[in-house]
This record gives C-alpha cells, structure tokens and sequence, in this order.
C-alpha cells in the first residue's frame, strides 16, 4: 500500500517540478523582456528525448549512469517527508533522517560522473570535475546550518524538525535561526547551479559539462531527475528551515518560492569562475554557518 | 624613404623600382638577393613589421611574382620586395625566422600555388583543403568553373546573370 | 682445568717460537698459532663454563710465589672469564678472517698478532696496577705495530697519530701510578681500592690520573680523533679488533679500576659517557665512510657502556645483565660489521650496493645493524629495555632521555647505511667473498642469535612462546629455496593456524569483543592479503619470513597485557615492516623516513611506558590506568608512538611513499592491517587511561583537533596525486585521521563510529588497494593518467574499486554511510561541531579523489598498449571479492557487527548509544535503518533499470572515440583523456592546503642537524697533533670539571 | 728553604719540567723527529719522576752487593720497586720511541717530508 | 617522468588510400605492458564501424502523431555555424524574434539536438564536419539549409572548394532562400519544418540511413581524407 501512495506522490512531484520549471522559463524569459517559451515545454521536451528513435551506449557504465544519477533524486524524494502528518506522504522517512538525504544526493552525482566518465568526452569530465569540486565548497556551509538546527532542535529527524516549527511564522528556523537559514540559501544557490555557480555545464564554453554525450531516454532520465531532486532540494529547504508543510497547497507556494529564488539570482548575475566559486562559498555563507552555530 | 632606395641600391643589385606613393615603394630584386635584402630590410633600415608575402601566377613567362611588403612602423614607411621565381618545382628560401608568422604565409603559398619552401614549420599541412589532390587552385592553369561542375553536382537549370545588366533589366525592363 | 697462567705461556711460547719459522712453513706457523690461539680460548671457555655452572669460585693467581702487593697477580673471576672468552673468541675469529694477511705478512706479523691478545688477556687478568701499565703498553704497541705492518700509507699516518696520543696517555698513567704508590703505598688493585686512596693528601690527584688515563684509553668524544683515524684507514680486520678487543678490555679496565675512585667518580664517567655517546652518534650521521662510522659508532656504545656503568647503582641486581646484554652485542655486531667492511672493501657507504645480490651479506648486514639498534629480537633490545626500565623506576629521566636521543642518533646513520646497502646496483662489479672472511661474521651472527635467545630467558621476561614465530620465520628462512607458490601456502597455513587459535580458541570463548575485532583485522586480513602472492613468479627470498614476524608481531600485540610484550611486538612490527617495505624498488629512501619516524615514535612510547612504570611500579598495561601524576606525560608520549604509526597529521610524512614504493602486494597489508595496530593501541592506551583518568582527559580534546586536520589535509594532498598507490596512501592518512578524531570523541557513538570504522576501512582499503595493484600488475604502470578506459578490460576490478569508492565516500546504501551516520550523532551530541565540520568537509572532499580515481583508470578512452590487456589474475580477485562480501554482508545487516561493539563499549562508555528496534539503528538525534534503505534502494534501482531496459533495448554500441569533438575527429587516447592534473582549478582555488610545509620542515630539521653536525666535525682536523692537543685539553677540562672548576 | 732543597725535590722538580718541555715539545713542534723528541722528553721526565719518588734520603741504590747488607737492605736502600718500575718504563718507551721513529721512517719514506700537517689525509 | 614511446609507427604503403592519411592515424605497432605487441589501426579500432539503421516509426497511428507533435513543438537546434547565416541566427533567440515561443532552443552537443542549421555556404572542410555533426545526432534529425549557397551553389557555384547542392551530402528538409535569409525567414522556414514533421514528412534520418550508400558515395567524392569509418557514430 506504501509503494502505492509513494507513487502517487512522486507522480505528483514530477508534474509539479515540470510545470514549475515551464512557469519559472516563462517568467526569467520576462526578465528578458522576451515571451518564452509556453508553460508546458518542459513536458513536450520531455517526451520528445523520450521518444528519440536512435540510441547508442558506450558501455555499461553509461547506460547505468542515469539510472544512478534517477535513483538518487528518487532516493531523496523517497526518503523525505512531504507533508507534515500526512502519513499518506511521509514516504520511507522512517529509514533515515537527515543525514541520509545529505548523503543520498551523493549517489545522484556519483552515477551522473561514472556515466559522464564512461562516455569519454573530455569536457564531461571537466564538468565532473568542477562539479566535484564546486560541490565540496558548497556543501561547508550547509553542514554547518544543519549542525546547528540540529544543535537547535536536538534532533536530525526532518519530521521532528518540521514538527518544532509548528505554530506560526515566528517558529520557523527562518526566524528562530536566521543565521542558519542565511548560511543555508547561500548554499543552496551552489546546490541548484544555476548562475554564477553554473560554470559546471556553462553551455558556451564546455558544451553542457557532464551530460554532453548523454541523448534520448538517457537524457530523459536524466532531465527527469533533475525535476525531481529540485523540486525536492526545495521541499529539503522548506522542511528544515521554512516550516515545512502541512498540505500540498502550501507545498507547491513554498516549493515555487524557494525554488524561484536561485532562478532570480541566476536570471540577474554573471557566471563566477570556478575556482572563484569553490572560494566564495569558504567565505561568507561559511563565516554565517560558524556564527550559527555559536549563537546558537 | 629615397634616402633608404638609395641605400639599398648601394648594397643589392636592384632591377626596377616603382613608386605606388609617396610612402610605399616596390622594388625588384633576384631570387638569391630576396631573403637577404629583407634581413637588411628588417634589421638595419628597421621595417620591422611584416605585412604580407604574397605570389602573383605569370603563367605566360612561366615565373611566381613574390612580393614581400614590409613596414617601417614609426616612420609610417611601406616597401614590397618584388623577385620571380621559376614557375616548375617553384621553391623559395624561407623567411619564418624573420618573423614568426612568414610561416603562415608560405603555408598558403605552398596550398595555393604549390610554391614550396623548405624548412619552413608545418608548411605542408594545408588550411583549407583537406585531402586536395588536384594541381594548386590558385595557378592560373587550374580550370575552377569545370572543376566546380565536375565535382559538385551543379543543380540543373541554374543561370548565371551579370549582375549589373541583370538588375537593370529587371528594375528598368522598358529601357 | 688448565691454569689461566697458561694462557700467558701459551701465547708467549708460541710468539716467540714463531720467530723460529721459516717463510716457507707460513702455514705451519699459522697452523700453530691458530691452534696455541684457540687452545687460549679453549682454556677461558672452559673457565666460564666452570663459572657459569657455579663449580667455582674466584681464584687469585700470584706469580713469583708471593702474596699482593710485593708480587703481580692475576685474578679469574667469573668476569674476568666472561672477557677473556670474548676477547680470545674475537681473537680466533680476527685470525680467520685474517688468515692471508698473517699469512702474507709471514711470522712477525703472527707474532705480533699473539702478543696483541695476550696483552689483552693479561690487562684482564692483573689486579697489579703498574702490570696492568706495562701489558697495556703491550698491547697498544703491538696493535701500531699490526698497523705498521699493514703498509697501507694512510693507516700509518694515522698509526702514529695513534702512537702520540697512547703515548701521552700511558705516560699519564704512570704518572699517575707513581703518584697512586707514593701517596697510596700499594700498587695491588685491591689494596688501592680498599685504601680510600681519594682521601688520602694527594690522592685524589693521583687517582684522577689513573682513570683519565683509563677514560682516554676509551676515546671519548672529543679527545678521539687519533681513534676514529685508525679506525678509519686500518684494515677492518685490525678495526674489528680495535672495537671489539681492545675498546672491550678497556671497558674492562675502566670496570675495575672505577672502584678506586667510589661513588665521586660515577658521575663523571657517566658524563663523559654521555658526551661520547650524543656527541660521536651525532658526528655519525653526517658521515660516509663506511669503517669511519663503524668507528663512531662503537665510540658511541662505549659510551653508553660508561653510561650504564655509572649508573650501576640504579641499576642494581640488572646491572650485569644490561652490561653485559649491551656490551655483547655490540661486541659481536661490530666485530660482525667491520668483517664485512673489509669483505666489501668499498669506503663510501654509497657503494655498499655491491652487496646486492648477496642476499647472506645483507642478511648478516641488517642483523648486525639491527643487533646494534637494539631492534627486537636481538640480544641488545632486552637490554635497552631493562635499562630503562630500571632507571626510570629510580627515576633517572634525564638519562633515559639522553640514551634514546643517542640511539634515535645512532639509528639514523645505521638505518640510512642499510637502505644504501640495499640501493639498486648500477655497476656490475663482482664481489668475490672468500670464506675465510664470511666465517667470522657467519658465527658472530649465529652468536647474536644465540645471544638473543639466552638473554631473552635470562631476562625473564620472555616465555617460549613468544619464539614459535621466530622459529616458524627462521624455518621459512631455511626453505628459502622453495619455489613463492609453496612458501605462499606455508605462510597461509601459519597464519590460518595462528588465527584458529588465538581468535577461535582463546578469544572467542573469552568474549573479548577488541580482540577479536582486530584479531579479525590483523590475522583473516592477513590471510587475505597473502593470496596475491601466488603471483609473483621465482623464490621472493625473504619475503615470507618478514611476513610471518610481522602479522606475529601484530598479533602479539593483541596478546600483549604487559608492556614489554606490547612494546615487544610493537618493535618487532615496526622492523619486520620496515624490511618488507625496503624490499620494494626504490624504497630505500622512503623506507628510512619510516624507519625514522616509528623508531623515534616507538622511542617515546618507551619513555612514556617508562614513565609509568616509575609510578606505579608495574609493566601490566593496565597499570596505565593508575598513573595520576604523570598521567599526561605518559599519554602523549605514548600516543605519539601510535600517532606515528597511524601518520597523524604533523608525522605522516612517511606514509605515502612507503606506501608507494612497496612491493604492490604488501601495500595493501600495511594501508589496512599495519596502520591498525596504531588504532588499536589507541584504544587500549585511552581505555586504560583517559577513561579512568580525570587528569589527562583534555589530551582527546587536541588529539581531536589533530585527527580532524589529518582528516583534512590527507585528503586534500590524495586529490592531487597521479600516482595511483599514492592517491590512496594519502587517503588513509585522511581515513586514519577519521578515526583518530572518533576515537579522541571519548564518548559511545565517537568509538562506535571509530571502531566499526577500522573494520569497514581494512575491508575497503585492503579492497581498493588490491585491486589497484592487480591493475599495476596488468598495466605495470602506477601513474594513472596512463590508464583510463580499463573498465572493458577488467570489468571485476572495476567493481572492486567502485564498491570500494562507494564505501569510502559513505555513499548510502554501502556500509560507509554507517560511519558517517554515527559520526553525525556522535559530534553532535559530544559537541565538537567544528572538528565535524572540518571532517565532514574533508570526507567530501574524499569524492574527489575517489572519482579520479575510478575515472582515470577505468573510464575514457582506452590506451593503445592497454587494448588487448586480460582482467587480472585471480589470486588479486579472490581476496577483493571476499572482501565484497563483507562489505555487501555489513552493508545489508549493519547490526551484526555494530551491537556486539556497542554492547561491549557499553561497558566502558554507560553514556548514550544506540537503540536497535529491529534493523533500525536509532540515537536520541537521528535515526537509520540500514536494511531498509538497501531494500528501498534495490527496488528503485531495479524499476528504474527496468524502465530503461524497456525504453531503450535497441542500442548501439559504440567505440571509445565515437564522441562529439566538437565535429572533429580524436586523434590519440592520450590526448582525449582528462586526467592529468585533472583538479587544476581546485589547486588554484584550496592549493595552499596541500602545500607541503611539514615535509619541508621535517627536512629543514633534518637538514640543519646534518649541517650542525658537517661544523662541529671539522674540528677533527687530522693533525695528530692537534689530536694531542685535545687529549691535554680534555684532561685540563676534565680535571676542573671534577674539583668544581667550573 | 734548604731543606725543601733536597735531592728528591730537585728530581721532581726537574722531572716536572723535563715532562713539561717534553710536552710542549709534543704540541708545538711541527717537525716529525722533534716530536718524537718531545715525546721522549716526557718518557724521561716521568722516568725521572719517578726514580725521585723512590728516593729516600741518605740511603743506596737497591742493589744486593758487598755494600748492602742483605739484613739491613730494607733500611738502607732506597724504595726499589720504583726503581724496578722505571726499569720496565724506560724498556717500554724505549719500544715506544723505537716505533714512533720507524712510522717516522715510513711516513717519511711514503712522502718525503717530516712536516706533519702534510700527514692530514684523514680527518672528520 | 620522461613518456616512453610503447608503439612504433607503421609507414603505410604509397597506395591510393592512404595519400591523405596523417602521420597520427598510421598504423601502430603496440607494445603491451607484458611486452606482446600488436597493431593498432586508428583508423577503424577507435571507431564503431556499424552502418545507421532505419527506425520505423512507432506502429501505432496516434502515438506516432502525438510524438511527432512532441518533435515539432520542441526542436533543438545544433548551435553549428557555417558561412554567413550563423549571424543570423543568433537573433532568434533575442526578444525580438523570441523563437523559444516556438520549442526552438539551441544545443551545444549533436546528442541531444533534433535540427541541423547549415547556414550558408559549405566549404569541403566544413562539409565533413558537418557531415560528422549530423550523422552524430539521433534519429529523428531534420536538416535546414540557409541561402543559396546551399541550394546551388551561390555566388560560390564555379568555386574550387565550395558544394554546390547540400542534399547530395544529406537529406535538408528546408530550404530558406535568401542571400542571406533574415531570421523572419528562417522563422518561416520553422513554422514550415513543423509542418513537415507533424505531416510524418520529417524522416530525413530514415532517408539518410536508406540512402546511404549513396550519400557516402557522394560525400567521398569530394571528402578524400574520410579517415574513419564511414558513418560517424
């Protein structure tokens, strides 16, 4: 019976990230004062890769690398609470807690660099290798926001977490936590890679980075998991730090809003270099992650 | 600039000099003279900059025309060293180690006109064409309208019109 | 029994019939003075036997039919018979091994060569002070005589350097012998020490005289360079006697006449026997001529022979066994040495190499060497250990100190002389070995290793057990002839039969969960690790007797419940270690830094074990735990030694290319079995000491700190390696750091996670090491941006190392995530959040390296010359996939090995644990379930997959370069493949945290004493007369030293 | 004064200084031969220390003849055992010196020179 | 550490193949790290050498229709640039084209892109990489040809180096006329390419693959030094 409401939500969870990725299109398009493109692309671009006729592989690394690279943005939806006492949509998260999820989104970049790796074209691997790299810097910061919320809240169960925020605007850890929570987005904007942390798949200079061999169903996969693991990056977001979510509207408003923001920032900011952006993030989000944890 | 002619003339044995201007000169010298008078170019009357090397096909005398051009910078001075060559197994001495880019030059010659030179780096790799093996494009013996139709499938019912009386004809029917 | 006087008439009859011979019947005048020798030596074994064996007692022997004072007379004691035996055996051996010298040199030089000994012998003997003067005067002229004989133009000039300075010290000597009978009135040894001679007006001045006279006679540093030249220049043979003889019968001088000076001269001698020590092992380090540091070094001994002297009444009833353990070895060691010296006949220490492919000369070289660091199971290391012991039980730090100082000094040089011996030999010189010369040195070391039994049960501190692993090496030794595929087997069985009993019969039983977790480690591990020897082709001399004393001594420290046993096996870990990974190519130089740094870690274990045997009065290491008052003394010092050994941050220097450059098979037994006797001393030194102990509990704090760093820095330096072995060394560093900082926690979880940790580290590291080095074996390259794209070549070794960077990294569902999990908790509820963060940084930084990892060698394209490459033989696979096993077994089912450890660190840490509800793991933060993850993890992988199966069945396999190049066409592998310097970016971004500061300031320490020592040496000028000058200078100080002058 | 004056005063005396110009001899000389000249110095001013030291006042040479009654030699003769002792001593640096100058005789043979700061091969 | 060289080149025979091979791709004689040897060909070892297959459209009608709806609504363009139409582009995509209103985007990769945009004259140097662009791109692919210089040659049609007819090389589903075409027409051309595709008319892959042969004929033609196997996976 799990298994069944565990599809339903991510049914409803791949819908959700496709129509908000056709929304957000739309609206950075705005930004450029263009039209852009209709809501639903995200969907036709979805099952037209699905429907590509012609497929090679260069090896059984690349054929499982997206499978990987799905597994692990499934991984995380499975193991992340969606809405807060619905049992209905807590999905596994009684296998594990935070922590788990932290380390979940491991496996996605692993398949994502063996497939990449397998492929052979030199410019994956560099986009690995700035991905690698990017990431470890990235990761700093939010370490030590959940070190401290778990310091905060004596706990690292995300519907523990979720529970304590209960009650209010003022209960969030937006409010209660703020340094963390600063430490956290800053992050979070070197999670989604979109500009100035998107050097890794900078489409004009490194043909796309990891994915460029990647075509058809792999691409699709691939794409697949990247509505998945944003979206659920964002409901990570919205659980440990803006009160989580008690039913689905409230779900999709703050999903889109934690989710719009990296888009804001990357429709309004030019590219960071990469060593830049491995040092950025050393500097002020993790100066704000100390300050959390001490004040906390 | 009469002043460098006239040394030069000194030094090199020179067949003909040509004012285009007031500031550019071309003066004509033997193949063997050639290399040596641009070093003397470049190094005692300081026309540092090289402009271009570039060949004319006289097939009629069965020579290359090469003119070298060359540029005094702060004087604002041009002078074109002009020399034939044989236009059979045509070959010259290179100049890359004059300047660095001669190389790029004689490589064009060397693809276009088959005009080798010796020594000079990577001077057979062609720019453009790739697996060529026709005679040299740019000799005047090499038919490109009938290598074109040999070679490229020209499309069927396709008119070549001068473009001049073409427009007139079509803007102005009636005149 | 025959008379001792015989052995003068003896040796005196023969010398002088000698001159009867013709040169024609050389050989029968050897024959006679070799037989009158070893009937000398006959005589005073058979008096030590009757010594030893209590049938006699003391004799005094009066030549001229007085009694003493008014006639000379001769005294055998049982030390006296100990002396005599040593010197006339060394005197027997020195004739052998000088047969074609004596013989060339015909009859005087035979003659000459008796009256040497029986000199010696008399000085021995006498208790006459002015006899003892004249045999002394004997035997140093018959010694420049030798010398002399030797034609060899620099010996003489050094010769007379000798001939200046004996003569300003005998004549010192008798002055000080006229004085001693004009104020004393006696010349009978006795009868002056009964006499309180120093009290007497005037004595003391003629007491001073006589023992600095006897003091010179030893060479002290620095009034040594006429010593040290002789040394240098004289045949080995002739040094060989000069060590072994004549500096023993002055120790033996030195022994008799101390008494007349009492308790005021103890001191003094101890001094000097301290500069002599420090200040000759320190010279040595800079030196490379090979007989020249022989030469310093057997100064150095003597030195630390006066120090123990001096120290006799500390020492008490051990006195005689450290005396005498030391002196023997060093005795035979040296002897052994300067035999071989002169076998190899090459001065620069540089040019030993000659010896490479004479495997029994660099058998005899290393016991030698070893035998005179006082290394396990040599007769010295019982010793050494006894000493100390004994002075710190009195309390006598400062000169435990200074003796390991100097024999950390001593070590240096000796170590570093062996890695030359062992250097690659580009010439194809021949070394011709006549047997006559290999015989001394064989028996010396067939002596050592009797020696080395005797003292260990004499000691008392061995029981026989402890030998079955020597017994089983020296057997593997002995069938060293048999091809590696039987050895292999023999080994395999030892250890199987070792872990049979020591983990199902003892521990097992016992419920001893620490023991068998890392009787596990060490013993199955081991077994493991062995299979790829079946690889190797030919005999792989030696190997297999390192092996068999490294995993015994690996065992014996979990055996180990006293001290001694645990610094025992510790020593006999760290050398066996040291052989195997000196074995490898071009492991010379790393193998020393090794060496060094674990000698110098093991030395301050010993302080540190001494210290609290100081105050509490016990070897048992669970004595540690009562130690209050230097209880934070003792925890450093010990913990260095462990921290050396699992390369914290600060002294890992020598990890990573020790690692590179073994054997490829032994690196995976250092990185994932060796490093855990480091780990495994942690735990038992913080459980006996910092759990019990309030006083020392801030040191987990900094050692937390160090962990954390090591964590750091380790993984950071591994992301930019191209070696392959390297990379992951590197990473343990970074792993071993990892546990260090759990360990350090000093709470539930923080051990949870570090304990279950080494294990899941030896089975991955053991994993991602034998794999890399089947690929070395295939690929037989280790930079591994010259592999790449081997995945369809060796699909098995592929999944070995993606299970096994899987597991590094942490990734959920593989068992890594276990540790990482636990860590999480436990840093949070102890409240170290910035270590963890540091840490948890540095294990994502871990990705990087695993990726280049995998992605270099398996990944891209392939090379050409790897195209047509098989996947790895599967003696390297077997032991991978066992391992898999295991890992996939503890990923699965987490439970079975992290509840017995809670259980059983339930009992030391009552504080908070975790809770398991079925396969859930759950703390008072978080919780986990491992089996459900995996299932969870199964099932969508397999959808998915199935998904994409279904989707995509039709596709076209393509060929490494069918790649978008940007529509151009690839030309070479090499050039397509990102690999080189692939993390160029993050060096420009973090590279200033991998800069190698500590390795330059290691060698910046290393350097400056090499350059303080090349200063100090010069004032060794080679002026024999400014040799003179020292000596006059050194009594001069010498003297205002002891009336208080300064 | 005078009595300080005695004959075994006046041989430590000259023995001391015997042995200190010998020793200085030892140290400043350069030459081979000087040296060992030196040396012998200092042999002869200990041997002279030491018959001094034997010396007792107003008594003979230990010697057993018609002068020395064999009753009353303890009370006539000097101490002889310092005498016996300078007897070996002086056989023993006779040996000495003998060798130190047959090394003289080869180092000198090897290079020709007595200088012996041309004798510094070996050092550190 | 100084490279040692494991491989030794073959020199080729002087035959007619092999007059344009570049020293890179001769034959290689390689020593194997346990001293075997054995030649490598780079010409064919590093490349797949299967010929394209023609995919039949899916059996069912209305999923057919629906897919290739799907394919006309969301067309991604090869950012591959020839001649002087790769200018004309680049303004699509700025708001005043705004051709994202039309599913078109640009890719950088062949992979993952459905339409090729030969924007101008094709020079034999660039044919072969455009050739090698397109046969790397993945069924369904449509071609669209810029300019005259595509259709007959243009101003170029009596040039030495220049082709003159592109659909002798690859099958075009478009051809925007023009010299050059302004991005109003190519959004015609556009609009008039999801015709095609909706129509079922957008097989030119197919025909590629059908056609091969004589494709590869004309392609060698003029392309002498090839240097891998014929289609370009």
């Amino acid at each position: 019976m799990k298994i069944v409401y565990v599809l339903l939500g991510l049914f409803i969870i791949i819908n959700y990230g496709l129509l908000q990725a056709g929304v957000l299109r739309r609206i950075t398009a705005r930004v450029g004062k263009r039209i852009g493109v209709p809501f639903y692309q995200p969907y036709i671009d979805l099952i037209k890769n699905y429907a590509i006729r012609s497929q090679f592989s260069h090896g059984v690394m690349f054929y499982l690398g997206p499978v990987f690279r799905l597994s692990g943005g499934v991984g995380i939806f499975l193991f992340m609470p969606l809405i807060f006492g619905n049992e209905i949509f807590s999905n596994y998260s009684m296998a594990g807690d935070l922590i788990l999820i932290m380390y979940f989104m491991f496996i996605g970049m692993l398949g994502m660099a063996l497939g990449a790796g397998e492929g052979g074209h030199p410019y994956s691997i560099i986009g690995i290798t700035r991905g690698l790299s990017q990431f470890t810097t990235v990761e700093v910061p939010f370490t030590l926001a959940v070190i401290s919320i778990a310091i905060q809240y004596q706990t690292l169960s995300i519907t523990e977490i979720v529970a304590a925020q209960q009650g209010g605007i003022m209960h969030w850890t937006l409010m209660t936590n703020p340094l963390a929570t600063g430490a956290a987005m800053l992050s979070f904007l070197g999670m989604m890679m979109y500009a100035p942390f998107n050097v890794v798949n900078a489409p004009q200079e490194n043909p796309l980075g990891p994915p460029t061999e990647f075509h058809g169903t792999f691409l699709g996969m691939l794409q697949t998991n990247r509505v998945i693991l944003g979206v659920m990056e964002a409901i990570l977001f919205m659980n440990l730090f803006f009160g989580g979510a008690t039913n689905w509207g409230i779900l999709f408003i703050k999903a889109f809003l934690i989710y719009f923001y990296p888009v804001f920032v990357g429709a309004v900011f030019p590219r960071y270099r990469i060593d830049q952006s491995i040092r950025w993030f050393l500097y002020l989000p993790t100066a704000l992650g100390i300050l959390a944890i001490i004040f906390i | 600039m009469k002043e460098i002619i006239n040394n030069i003339q000194e030094k090199f044995k020179i067949s003909e000099v040509t004012e285009q201007r007031e500031n550019q000169y071309f003066i004509s010298v033997e193949k063997k003279d050639t290399i040596q008078l641009v070093t003397y170019l470049k190094d005692i009357e300081k026309f540092t900059n090289f402009i271009l090397l570039t060949a004319v096909d006289w097939i009629e005398k069965g020579q290359f025309q090469l003119t070298y051009m060359l540029n005094h910078p702060s004087k604002k001075l041009d002078i074109g060293v002009r020399t034939f060559i044989e236009r059979e197994n045509a070959t010259m001495d290179s100049a890359h180690h004059l300047w660095e880019h001669v190389a790029t030059f004689q490589r064009e010659l060397k693809e276009m006109f088959g005009i080798d030179f010796p020594g000079s780096p990577r001077v057979d790799e062609p720019f453009l064409l790739e697996g060529w093996d026709n005679i040299p494009p740019m000799r005047r013996d090499f038919d490109t309208k009938k290598y074109s139709e040999e070679t490229y499938f020209p499309r069927p019912g396709r008119s070549t019109n001068d473009p001049a009386e073409h427009m007139k004809k079509k803007l102005y029917p009636n005149e | 029994m025959v008379g001792p006087i015989y052995i003068i008439a003896i040796s005196l009859g023969t010398a002088f019939s000698l001159g009867f011979f013709k040169k024609a019947n050389r050989n029968i005048s050897f024959g006679l003075m070799f037989f009158a020798m070893a009937f000398v030596t006959f005589i005073s074994g058979q008096w030590l036997y009757a010594f030893l064996s209590h049938q006699q007692e003391t004799i005094q022997i009066f030549t001229a039919g007085f009694k003493p004072p008014f006639s000379i007379s001769l005294q055998m004691g049982f030390h006296e018979a100990v002396f005599l035996t040593m010197i006339n055996v060394l005197g027997l051996l020195s004739a052998i091994y000088l047969f074609d010298h004596l013989k060339e040199k015909g009859a005087n030089m035979m003659m000459v060569f008796m009256l040497l000994f029986m000199g010696l012998n008399v000085v021995v003997m006498t208790r006459d002070i002015f006899n003892l003067f004249v045999f002394l005067e004997i035997s140093s002229i018959t010694l420049v005589g030798l010398i002399i004989l030797e034609k060899k133009q620099d010996a003489i000039s050094s010769g007379f350097k000798y001939l200046i300075a004996s003569g300003i010290i005998s004549q010192i000597l008798l002055i000080g012998i006229i004085a001693a009978y004009y104020y004393g009135g006696s010349l009978f040894i006795n009868d002056m020490v009964d006499s309180n001679l120093l009290f007497v007006k005037g004595g003391s001045v003629a007491v001073f005289l006589i023992l600095i006279a006897v003091v010179l006679e030893l060479k002290p540093f620095p009034a040594n360079g006429w010593a040290l030249d002789v040394y240098q220049s004289a045949t080995p043979g002739i040094g060989a006697i000069v060590s072994g003889a004549v500096a023993t019968t002055s120790l033996f001088i030195l022994y008799k006449l101390l008494p007349i000076g009492g308790d005021a001269w103890l001191l003094p001698i101890g001094i000097t026997g301290v500069i002599s020590f420090l200040g000759s092992n320190f010279l040595g380090i800079n030196q490379k001529n090979a007989n020249r540091i022989l030469g310093y070094s057997s100064i150095g001994q003597v030195g630390l022979l006066m120090i123990i002297m001096s120290l006799s009444k500390d020492l008490g009833d051990k006195f005689e066994f450290v005396f005498f353990s030391i002196l023997i070895s060093h005795y035979l060691a040296k002897a052994g040495l300067f035999w071989i010296s002169g076998i190899i006949n090459k001065d620069e220490i540089g040019q030993w190499n000659i010896i490479k492919n004479k495997p029994g000369l660099i058998v005899l070289t290393g016991v030698f060497m070893l035998t005179l660091l006082g290394l396990p199971p040599f007769p010295s290391f019982y010793g050494k250990w006894e000493l100390i012991m004994n002075l710190a039980h009195s309390g006598n730090f400062t000169w435990i100190a200074i003796i390991l100082l100097g024999s950390f000094f001593e070590a240096i040089y000796l170590l570093r002389w062996f890695g030359k011996t062992l250097m690659n030999n580009e010439n194809s010189e021949e070394l011709i070995v006549k047997f006559h010369k290999i015989f001394p040195a064989v028996i010396s070391s067939f002596l050592i290793l009797m020696f080395s039994f005797l003292t260990a049960r004499w000691s008392g501190l061995m029981s026989v057990k402890y030998f079955i692993p020597f017994a089983i090496a020296l057997l593997l030794f002995a069938l060293d002839f048999l091809p590696v595929f039987i050895k292999n087997i023999m080994a395999i069985a030892t250890v199987s039969w070792y872990s049979y009993v020591l983990i199902y019969q003892t521990y097992i039983p016992e419920n001893d969960i620490l023991r068998i977790i890392f009787g596990f480690i060490f013993l199955i591990g081991a077994i493991l690790l062995l299979f790829p020897g079946f690889t190797f082709k030919g005999k792989r001399r030696g190997f297999y007797p390192l092996v068999i004393l490294m995993f015994s001594g690996l065992a014996g420290l979990i055996e180990a419940r006293t001290t001694f046993q645990f610094f025992f096996a510790w020593e006999m870990m760290t050398l066996a270690s040291y052989l195997l990974i000196i074995r490898g190519k071009n492991a010379k130089k790393t193998s020393f830094s090794y060496i060094l740094f674990s000698m110098a870690g093991a030395f301050m274990m010993f302080i540190g074990f001494g210290l609290a045997y100081f105050e509490t009065g016990s070897i048992s290491l669970n004595a540690l735990a009562d130690v209050l008052i230097y209880a934070n003394w003792v925890y450093i010092l010990v913990a260095v030694g462990f921290l050396v050994k699992i390369a914290s941050l600060g002294v890992h220097i020598w990890l990573p290319d020790s690692y590179t450059e073994a054997d490829d098979d032994v690196t995976p037994m250092i990185s994932s079995i060796l490093v855990k006797s480091g780990v495994f001393g942690l735990i038992i030194l913080m459980l006996s000491m910092s759990l019990k102990n309030a006083a020392s509990s801030n040191i987990p704090y900094i050692l937390g700190w160090i962990g954390a760093l090591s964590a750091l820095i380790g993984n950071m330096l591994a992301i930019y390696q191209e070696d392959v072995k390297k990379l992951v060394a590197y990473s343990s560093i970074g792993i071993m750091g990892y546990i260090l900082f759990g360990l350090s926690m000093m709470s539930h979880l923080g051990w949870l996670t570090a304990i279950s940790y080494s294990i899941v580290h030896f089975l991955y590291k053991a994993l991602l090491f034998l794999a890399v080095a089947g690929i070395i074996y295939r690929t037989k390259t280790r930079n591994i941006y010259e592999m790449g794209g081997l995945i369809k070549r060796m699909p098995l070794s592929f999944i070995s190392v993606l299970i096994g960077i899987i597991t590094l990294a942490g990734m959920p569902p593989l068992v890594g995530f276990a540790g990482k999990w636990m860590f999480y908790n436990a840093v949070i509820l102890k409240g170290w959040y910035f270590q963890g963060a540091i840490v948890f940084f540095s294990g994502i930084v871990a990705f990087l390296y695993c990726f280049k990892l995998i992605h270099n060698i398996f990944l891209g394209p392939i090379k050409d010359n790897h195209r047509k490459l098989k996947e790895t033989s599967v003696w390297w696979l077997i032991p991978q996939f066992v391992l898999i096993i295991g890992i996939m077994i503890i990923s699965v089912y987490p439970k079975i090995i992290l509840e017995p450890i809670g259980l059983y660190l339930s009992m030391y840490f009552p504080g908070e644990g975790l809770v398991w509800a079925g396969t859930t793991a759950s703390t008072s933060l978080g919780y986990w379930d491992a089996t459900q993850i995996m299932m969870v993890f199964a099932g969508m992988f397999g959808v998915i997959f199935i998904i994409l199966f279904l989707m995509s069945r039709k596709v076209q396999v393509v060929e490494q370069f069918n790649i978008v190049f940007q529509a151009e066409r690839p030309e070479r592998p090499e050039t397509t493949h990102y690999a080189h310097n692939m993390y160029a970016p993050y060096n420009k971004a973090l590279g200033f945290l991998a800069a190698p500061f500590i390795t330059n300031s290691w060698e910046f320490i290393y350097e400056s004493f090499h350059a303080i020592g090349d200063q100090i040496r010069k004032f060794y000028t080679g002026n024999g007369q400014t040799y003179a000058l020292h000596i006059v200078m050194y009594v001069v100080a010498f003297y205002l030293f002891i009336n208080g002058g300064f | 004064m005078m009595e300080k004056l005695n004959i075994q005063n006046i041989g430590l005396t000259v023995g001391i200084l015997v042995i200190l110009v010998g020793l200085w001899g030892l140290l400043t000389q350069k030459n081979l031969i000087k040296i060992v000249i030196g040396f012998a110095l200092f042999d002869t001013g200990t041997h002279i220390l030491m018959v001094s030291i034997g010396y007792i006042k107003y008594r003979t040479a230990p010697i057993l003849d018609e002068a020395v009654d064999i009753r009353n030699a303890a009370k006539l003769v000097v101490d002889p055992i310092p005498q016996a002792l300078v007897l070996t001593a002086i056989v023993i640096g006779l040996g000495i010196t003998a060798l130190m100058l047959s090394y003289v005789l080869k180092m000198y043979q090897n290079k020709k020179s007595l200088e012996i700061n041309n004798y510094k091969d070996l050092k550190w | 550490m100084a490279e040692e060289k494991n491989y030794k080149i073959i020199q080729p025979d002087n035959s007619e193949e092999n007059k344009f091979l570049k020293p890179e791709n001769y034959k290689r004689e390689v020593t194997a790290p346990d001293g075997n040897t054995f030649i490598v060909d780079p010409l064919n070892d590093y490349f797949c050498d299967a010929k394209p297959q023609p995919h039949a459209p899916n059996t069912i009608k209305v999923v057919e229709k629906f897919l290739n709806w799907a394919r006309s609504q969301s067309i991604w363009v090869l950012g591959f640039g020839t001649g002087c139409g790769s200018i004309e582009i680049y303004p699509l995509m700025t708001p005043r084209f705004d051709a994202y209103r039309f599913g078109v985007q640009q890719r950088p990769t062949p992979r993952q892109s459905n339409l090729m945009i030969i924007s101008g004259y094709l020079s034999v140097k660039t044919l072969k990489r455009a050739i090698r662009s397109y046969e790397q791109m993945q069924s369904p692919k449509f071609v669209m040809a810029l300019g005259s210089c595509t259709i007959n040659g243009g101003m170029y049609w009596d040039s030495y180096n220049t082709i003159n007819r592109l659909d002798h090389y690859m099958p075009v589903d478009v051809y925007v006329a023009g010299c050059m075409p302004r991005p109003e027409a190519l959004l015609a051309g556009f609009m008039e390419l999801k015709k095609r595709i909706r129509e079922g008319k957008g097989e030119g892959a197919n025909q590629y693959a059908e056609n091969f042969d004589w494709y590869k004929a004309n392609q060698k033609k003029i392309i002498k030094d090839w240097n891998m196997p014929d289609y370009n996976w």
